[in-house]
């Protein structure tokens, strides 16, 4: 299985100068970071913060980073928060109905209409998810969102009931938004780079000031801004199915800038939590006919999760040696299985 | 000389005749002789009662020349009586950033009963010939001097609508960007439907929510608040009496709504109370001015020449007194140029 | 097991007359529904046309009744809408938060905002859940939500991808709710069972009429009516841990009335539809030590569903002749099983 | 002999001990001697300049008498300049079902932008002694009458807010049930920092949507739009003047803001430019008018024993003329009793 290259482990203050060459690689990908590397040692201080249990509620969070495996090199990464929105307001449009009615004019019309709320205040996220192309075709995207969820079933009581995760929305010619150059420009009168930019920086509150203050008729806006709503760009359409079979749903909330799709889940179900268990681990030789996992193991600083063919008989999980090295582990150690039936 | 008074049963063809030849005639009187024949006996109705406050009143003003119809206007004492006048606010919302430098209106358009009860002028009704402006002015003016001279009727505040642009092809663009998208009827037939008394479904189909006017297509920004060309003398004249058309637009074609205090009203706040004095020489060269009695029922005015006499009284025809029926030394209300 | 005593089956013509005595005696419990026989036979007659096929998107349901193994007497009733909202508009509130901050004021404050909507238009819905007094020990609830379950099992394809069911809110003193008194009264200036008797006449128009256009910020109202929302009536406590193993959430969602929960499930993985499964069943005597299990059988007007031991083995299930009887099922017949571990 | 002249800088001392002595004085003038140095500064500055249109300006009028204090009151030219004013409206929203027989009118108060730009009047500081209403009365027809003489300097919707009720413990039962729960301060810190120039926290912590009237506890529901007994004099007076208060309440308190259209405020309509006449035999019962100059930093006005003359002139009394700096037939605008 392609996940077998990588390990995926959480940063550390070494991490800094990689990290930072993925935010500025991304070109706006990574639509929550600042580009300067003050603000990727930030990030990675938070990591590490909270790691050491030292970090408050408001800011609790870590960066998780995919790795070569034989090579050492970082190729992706994923940022996981505990709670949103308990410093600054975290927004997002909530689609709803509307339906008028009236029996004398035999009318019956149903409105989407959105909502700027702040609905997920107090869940948690995943974001900034990035795979270097290189990785991409090698399941670097899947093997994250697993390991974020081995990860949160390792650490549950510091995660919310609600887990949500934000998809880049869709991009018309210029890599602009229809979406938002129908609504978010008229509002904020910038251009949507920019509004990101300064969301990155921590200058929210611009939103509360900009923004509107009433719900959006969906269906008065021009069409290529309504048909984005709830889309999602190209280049993520490939996840949003693992992200379901794993437990998140489209619960009609979407971005505030771009309209993309923010899928949720409860945590305590999402596949990576509620199905995985820890087993002892022991060498062996699976063979190319035993079945898939997805692997995780060691504590904090030392987490460190992979893909491996194993062979599962009770308690007792038989893996090859290059599997126990990723995992930093070695046989009669604890590590947290999930099965990879589709891997 | 020009005379207005009150309608009569015996004006019904002259008014049908005129409504089925001026172009969207619904917008001042319904083209339609059976309604017209109701209008009418509501407000010969409506003149023999004794009003105390304004209620589902409407009041039909004829204008005419020469014994043929010059033109109509209609007066509704109380908008949307016993219920909701409907009309969108356009709301001014500030959206201001320090942090952006953006400091920028932005308008809403908010479903609103804010007129509620409010006296509405439907738009004079009168042939498209060069005599229309001053047959306009002239039952604007009376129209205004029936209501000051009447209090009890009318509401202290007036609002007049215009109806809203239409394209080319005679469609609204603000009725197909907003309208449209809320009923589930053609304009014409909203149109019919809001005209009838009963207007509950409006509550039942309309926006709650305010629309944002800047997420809506450029032709119904550019819709919004403006009438169509054959109504901008109309318009004019609404300028000319103090009205002022800022915040209220129609729900449908997004046309304006005038509103002006009653004292604020030009014809009302510059009239003067005189005597009359039948003057023969009078009516060489003078300049016409409108004279109204004090009447309900018998109420006329007529554009006369008229001017203010050194003695404090106002000189005109014989005629004009006559069709005042007053005589000399009768109180007068004046509008003078 | 104590639903082995009854068993649910569809309601027909001949159960106007038994379904109208619940009604009258659930003494307002039952409130969407009206008092009028006319009233439960046009609701009988629904499911009737459903079953035959005949009845449209906007009126497809079904009414399922708990009966009496041994005397036949009718003891309780669930009812099914497959599409609700479609006819006139379905109203709910939803519980959503505007949370403002100010940096200069050092001020962060969650509202909890309530929204009226029609959120939950297209969705299925369970309602109208009554087990008379005696049958309420017996399981008499359970076994209609599973019944509910395993019914939509059968015909999937008729049902909306989220169903719904609304839990009967708080009540004070004298049987009032507080929250109506606070809200609902100064809106609709009548009583709240006067306002539920023209829903359930079909009268809906005076909500969209009366109802309040603007959201209500939460706080502001009196604590008495503030308490509860989202709360649920003691005499339905018990069925909210059930509902909840079986898949449904609670998403925010209130009765407009009472203020009452909401709670939602995604239709396909309802413990009685992603984990029951169709199995031939033959005569045993799986004795008091076999598992216990949920069980449907019989399709359209023949649908009955009870609980029962059983001993399963690969796809066949034995039962006792007893078990058979009341699903009126036979050795070498089809029955739908659900696994009752918790029964 | 009362006369009413803008504020200088000797002023000062005075101001601030009348400042102290009033209870809640921040409503009329800040309580505190650098901010009303500033006031006072601005004022004078204002008065100096040319300007066109109403923008951040600020006026302060004092009244003497025999040389001391006896009132002050702040004309601000444009409420939330350049940002926006925040006032709550009371919307009235018809909710109206046949069905059910119900018609009736619901309140919601919205958080409104549209007394932004207007000119506010801040109600009088004026002693609580015996000649209070007299004072009161003349700062506020005075400052309208600046307003009138220089309309480029005002807007033509004039404002004048009234502080909010409080209870028997100071506290204002409005505030508690609305304001304090989406501030994180007290009340007087929230009023504070409102007096502040930067409100941009009102857009960061104000509710955005409208706010019931019927779902609030009784006690706010009986505070809006009333204010303080010790205002009910002003109160008294703004309506006198034509000033209405049915659609806007302070956001803190929920005291009421009276509106009023220029040319329909009282002592505006009914003023009148008669040339003046010094006259000795005046000063022996003649009734008091408010005579009143038509400079800028040299306006004054003054409360004097005036009459109409037949010739159409104003009498009045050789010391009011002086205190005018007006000589004989200098036009003067006169309010007559």
């Amino acid at each position: 299985m392609p996940g077998e290259r990588f390990v995926v482990r959480v940063a550390t203050g070494r991490d800094v100068d990689a990290f930072h060459a993925l935010v500025i690689e991304s070109d706006g990908a990574l639509e929550r970071h600042a580009e300067s590397i003050e603000a990727s040692r930030a990030t990675i201080a938070r990591t590490v913060r909270s790691l050491a249990g030292e970090a408050g509620d408001t800011e609790r969070g870590y960066v998780l980073l995919l790795e070569d495996a034989a090579s050492g090199e970082v190729a992706g990464c994923v940022q996981l928060v505990c709670r949103i929105g308990l410093d600054q307001p975290f927004y997002d449009y909530r689609l709803g109905k509307i339906v008028h009615s009236s029996s004398r004019l035999k009318s019956w019309r149903c409105h989407d209409v959105l909502y700027l709320c702040n609905d997920l205040t107090g869940c948690s996220e995943l974001h900034s998810l990035y795979v270097r192309p290189g990785a991409r075709d090698l399941g670097g995207a899947a093997l994250l969102t697993k390991a974020a969820q081995l990860f949160i079933a390792g650490r549950l009581a510091e995660f919310a009931p609600r887990t949500i995760i934000e998809m880049h929305g869709v991009r018309g010619r210029d890599d602009a938004s229809p979406f938002w150059e129908a609504v978010g420009r008229q509002f904020f009168k910038v251009g949507q780079r920019e509004a990101e930019r300064l969301v990155a920086e921590g200058r929210k509150a611009f939103i509360a000031e900009l923004m509107p203050k009433h719900p959006v008729y969906l269906g008065l806006l021009p069409e290529a801004a309504q048909a984005t709503v709830g889309g999602i760009h190209p280049v993520v359409a490939g996840l949003v199915p693992l992200l379901e079979q794993d437990g998140f749903h489209f619960e009609n909330h979407v971005d505030i800038f771009d309209a993309g799709m923010v899928l949720e889940a409860h945590t305590r179900t999402l596949n990576g939590v509620a199905n995985s268990r820890e087993v002892v681990v022991e060498t062996g030789d699976p063979g190319a006919g035993a079945p898939s996992w997805w692997l995780a193991a060691g504590e904090g600083e030392g987490f460190r999760m992979t893909a491996a063919r194993g062979s599962l008989a009770a308690d007792h999980l038989s893996l090859g040696p290059d599997a126990l090295r990723r995992l930093g582990t070695t046989a009669g150690g604890c590590v947290r299985v999930l099965a990879a039936t589709n891997a | 000389m020009l005379t207005i008074r009150p309608a009569q049963h015996s004006d019904l063809d002259a008014l049908a005749a005129t409504a089925a030849r001026v172009a969207a005639p619904d917008v001042s009187l319904p083209n339609d002789p059976k309604l017209l024949e109701r209008l009418v006996a509501q407000s010969e109705e409506a003149l023999a009662a004794d009003i105390d406050f304004p209620g589902d009143e409407q009041y039909l003003l004829v204008a005419t020349d020469k014994g043929t119809l010059a033109g109509a206007m209609l007066v509704v004492a109380a908008a949307g009586h016993p219920g909701a006048d409907y009309s969108f606010r356009n709301e001014t919302i500030i959206h201001a950033s320090p942090e952006l430098g953006v400091n920028h209106r932005m308008y809403a358009l908010t479903l609103s009963h804010d007129l509620s009860g409010f006296t509405l002028l439907r738009p004079p009704l009168v042939l498209r010939d060069e005599r229309r402006g001053v047959v306009e002015r002239a039952l604007l003016q009376a129209a205004l001097g029936f209501i000051a001279e009447h209090p009890e009727r009318f509401a202290e505040d007036l609002i007049a609508p215009l109806p809203g642009m239409v394209d080319d092809a005679g469609e609204s663009p603000f009725w197909y960007a907003v309208g449209s998208k809320f009923f589930g009827v053609a304009y014409r037939e909203a149109e019919r439907l809001a005209l009838g008394r009963d207007r509950s479904f409006m509550a039942e189909l309309m926006p709650h929510h305010p629309i944002y006017v800047p997420l809506l297509p450029d032709s119904a920004q550019n819709a919004l608040g403006q009438t169509r060309a054959e109504y901008m003398p109309t318009y004019g004249l609404l300028i000319d009496e103090g009205f002022e058309a800022e915040r209220y637009v129609d729900v449908f074609d997004g046309g304006p709504t005038f509103l002006v205090k009653r004292p604020l009203a030009h014809s009302i706040r510059i009239a003067q109370m005189l005597p009359l004095a039948v003057d023969a020489a009078i009516g060489r060269g003078e300049p016409d001015g409108l004279l109204i009695n004090r009447e309900t029922n018998r109420f006329r005015a007529v554009l006369a020449p008229a001017v203010r006499r050194p003695d404090g009284r106002v000189a005109t025809t014989a005629e004009a007194a006559n069709r005042l029926e007053l005589i000399d030394d009768d109180e007068v209300r004046c509008v003078l140029a």
